[in-house]
């Protein structure tokens, strides 16, 4: 069995992992979901509401003034932490859903023509899919479907496949329907699989066409460059990096800012206000209407903090090791169905599997029996799951604080689900 | 599921062994119920005889509960009125909610599965067959 | 010198309050733009953290149990707050302002025709405005103002008059200009009066108009009763009733849910996914796409268990003793200009004025020196501040800890002000 | 304004007598700058010759600051070139940073406001008048 210093360190941090669920220590691999909170996270909150709560940016008094100190280096924290080179190209949002809404709403939805079409891939989440049904079906549009590679449980399933792209692109220039946006998620949030984002961006930028990234799970899990990458937009969740419920990111590069028109009107999103129209502040502000969430901003930033501390990359060697031993454990059982690529190189800290004849319910039932939180359902992906032909999956996802024995344990605990609902 | 094994057992029992599985071929009602939390899936056919329930049947794709509370309805619901029926479903949802301590003689079949109802996430799960025969009720009225 | 038990006691379940801000104890009179949080409230976040944390509605696990529960129970405790008498009928947003955005963009949208009207009032916060000149504009609609009386200063200004009302629909009748909705708050955050909202929204519904009440402000200062109103619709936020930031309210009565199509796309409010179109789930699941944020609602929960346990008829109490005294103040002075409803009875909790010959932010600047804290700038109510022919003013607002010696301490302070700047 | 005392006065005096108030007849350039957060409008007009500013006036509805600072700045350009000017604008906004530790000697005259810069949310009321400087520099370079 191995041993890494990261989570033994890790683990002390976070209060919650301390519960026991039915008697057993909590093995939490629920991570793809929501993240549990370090001990600095929750103190951020604490000490924002006990010290400097107060109202941002429109007030001259001491209290106003640290608020928007803190909802400002926030800003500053999330553009180094993404690699943004000016703070200015982040909106914080609700969450990584609205800023993908926000991005359909006040970008695609104004510029989307019926001949022109929304290409996204069959492993999206919902947040990446339905907001461009919802778009398309609007201007008489549709959407194109990226496909994964075929074969499940073979050396090439689940991944997207980078020459079917090149032809996807190269037929729209052809049939002169060109794509307006093509919407990718960094990392599968059920397959774990790890997109090459960069030559992606590539490719697409080659035939003109703008790229989101729904970096939700890739975020927490790996360095993420969006300077280097030169996407359009990137959208992530605080909650799901180690940091409070409630807060979200969109970064725009420059090009797309200045195209966006304004999102929710309200308060502190404005200029002048005029009694039948107004005019708009300059961004990010533009796309910030209403009071923010600036204890959550401060709770984010020092989830970002926690996670330099620890490195990126360490983190990602970490969830690197965990998922070859979970996928190695995997090869020992035949009746075990796992979704996506078998190659640990391709994925990371998330792995999805069906346990034969039994429901995916029923098997988390049982591991919750012995303290195992993981997730059954079709994960917010029903197009990926009817691609597999199943309704729903069983799902781990790893975070920081993971161990190996953890991942022992789920394994044993299936015997029982055996033994309850095969024997 | 950290309930009396005899619950439990009674639950699997249905579950793998289902009572009056499949789908009635030229059904006088039929609904389907649909959780979208999961995507399990639930028709339910019915024939009727002046409002009394001749023969029923569950095609489910779902988990071990779902599957359990469908086998169970069926079985309870045979030779009701369609009615009466409605009027069980609505009981056995009273009798899931948070508050609620005594279990109604008239549900006592019921008891495995109520017995679970601390697993709140379970609840959509063990109402989904209940739902589709309200279905077939309302649609009967109207 | 008045006696006040509620304060004093609850002074003391406020941590921020101890603050000393340069040497002076904190006076916090800029409660209308978010207000302090008492221990239980920043409590219930840390337990939400430390115990529950856990995506909702999607786990069969321990944890997912326990985290769904408690937002459902905040959807319970928010109902019957405001007296609804289903928690179904409960939208979580991110705050008013979203609220509002939310009918906007679901409700009014999809059912604005070019020749219908949006009413709305001249003292509307612009959370209350933008997003219904957003609407109209995209409608080829327009806005009608429903103006507040006119005398400043004088006994009847700054209110809203209904017979003025009647005429504006009466007058709609005749004209067959129907108007789609009344927007209107139900206190002003600038002037502090208090909106007869039971009678505005029993014209209005003579007349077939529904009425969204902005109950940012009122839902802090009195009892609401959102079905004895019978209105249509009702927005607040967390922040600004001693909860959490990130998190808001949107109430709808069942007529209204069932004409709101989908706000935003994504995880939790769909039914089934297509490839090119989807189902959506019921209300309220339908109107909140993405991880809700669960923390906040505890939260929020927490906060109104703390007001309940006051009673919100002791609170508004309170706060009609404070604002009685600082009117009676006001009256001393020639050269404060005072804004709204001289008589307390028609106002609460929010007093704005000016020193004649100081600019606000001035002003503001000297209190922030002897440690009282009040806002200055237009409070978001640029059509307000221009109907009163000024760009900015002072504004002083209470909350359930504040007491009458802080006020008269700005008193004084203001003579500061006039040493510095008038001397 | 937690300020040593010669700050303030000297501020003060900006505010209460304000150098090239008011608006030129006919100005080769002018522009306005807009504060959001509190409503404040300011509008500069600028006559040049060659490339110099020969005159300038100020308009102002603002707080103390932004009327100081729109006092200063109108003695600090006259008679520098506009370009000059707006390099002028650019090492102030720096030396508002954070970061910025030192005052350039060039901005001395500016000390009673930089001296400020703690208070952020008055960072916008010292630079409304420069913002108008610049859009001035702006609109003369196209
Ligand atoms: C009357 C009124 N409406 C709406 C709002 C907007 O609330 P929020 O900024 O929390 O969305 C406020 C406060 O800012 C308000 O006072
Ligand atoms: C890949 C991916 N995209 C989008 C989301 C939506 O994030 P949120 O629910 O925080 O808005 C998630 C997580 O739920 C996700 O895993």
């Amino acid at each position: 069995m191995q041993n890494f210093p990261l989570t033994v360190k890790a683990r002390e941090d976070f209060p919650l992992l301390k519960r026991k669920i039915h008697g057993h220590p909590l093995a939490y691999l629920d991570n793809a979901a929501t993240t549990q909170k370090p001990n600095c996270v929750i103190d951020a909150l604490v000490r924002f509401y006990e010290n400097h709560n107060s109202n941002v940016s429109r007030g001259v008094y001491t209290l106003a003034e640290e608020a928007t100190e803190i909802y400002e280096e926030g800003r500053e924290s999330v553009a180094k932490f993404i690699g943004a080179n000016d703070s200015g190209k982040i909106i914080f949002t609700r969450g990584t859903t609205e800023s993908i809404n926000l991005v359909a709403a006040a970008w695609a939805q104004p510029k989307l023509k019926t001949d022109e079409r929304i290409l996204v891939t069959e492993m999206e989440h919902h947040s990446n899919l339905v907001p461009w049904q919802m778009v398309a079906q609007k201007a008489g549009a549709e959407l194109v479907y990226w496909p994964i590679t075929p074969e499940t449980g073979s050396s090439d399933g689940g991944r997207l496949d980078l020459q079917k792209l090149d032809e996807l692109l190269a037929d729209s220039v052809k049939r002169k329907r060109s794509f307006r946006l093509l919407a990718v998620s960094a990392v599968s949030n059920v397959l774990g699989t790890v997109n090459p984002i960069a030559e992606i961006i590539e490719l697409a930028h080659a035939r003109g066409v703008p790229v989101l990234v729904d970096a939700a799970q890739a975020v927490a899990r790996m360095p993420i460059d969006v300077s280097g990458w030169d996407c359009d937009f990137l959208a992530f969740s605080g909650h799901k990096i180690y940091g409070p419920t409630g807060i979200g990111v969109l970064y725009a590069k420059n090009e797309r800012l200045e195209e966006m028109l304004p999102f929710q009107g309200g308060g502190g999103m404005i200029r002048q206000v005029g009694r039948q129209t107004s005019t708009w502040a300059d961004a990010p502000q533009k796309f910030e209407a209403g009071t923010p969430p600036v204890a959550e901003v401060s709770g984010l930033a020092a989830a970002i903090k926690y996670l330099r501390n620890f490195g990126m990359q360490e983190i990602q060697r970490h969830e690197y090791e965990l998922t070859t031993h979970a996928l190695k454990r995997f090869a020992e059982f035949e009746d075990l169905e796992l979704y996506g690529p078998p190659e640990t190189i391709e994925r990371c800290g998330v792995v999805s599997f069906n346990l034969r004849n039994v429901h995916p319910h029923d098997v988390a039932q049982v591991l919750d029996e012995s303290g195992i939180a993981v997730r059954a359902g079709h994960h917010c992906t029903q197009v990926l799951h009817k691609r597999f032909g199943i309704a729903a999956s069983v799902r781990m996802s790893f975070g920081l604080y993971n161990e190996i024995p953890e991942i022992d344990r789920l394994f044993s605990a299936l015997d029982q689900a055996r033994e309850i609902f095969l024997k | 599921m950290n309930t009396p094994t005899i619950y439990r057992d009674l639950l699997l029992e249905h579950a793998r062994h289902p009572k009056n599985s499949g789908r009635l071929e030229s059904p006088d009602l039929q609904a389907s119920a649909f959780n979208p939390l999961c995507g399990d899936e639930l028709e339910l056919t019915l024939s009727l005889s002046a409002g009394t329930i001749q023969d029923c049947k569950t095609q489910v794709r779902g988990c071990s509960i779902c599957q359990a509370s469908a086998s169970m309805m069926s079985e309870m619901i045979l030779a009701k009125t369609l009615k009466d029926a409605a009027k069980t479903s609505q009981i056995f949802t009273e009798s899931l909610s948070k508050e609620a301590e005594e279990i109604p003689e008239s549900l006592e079949l019921l008891r495995p599965l109520i017995a679970l109802k601390t697993h709140r996430s379970r609840i959509k799960c063990m109402k989904l067959a209940w739902d589709a025969l309200e279905d077939c009720a309302r649609q009967n009225e109207t």
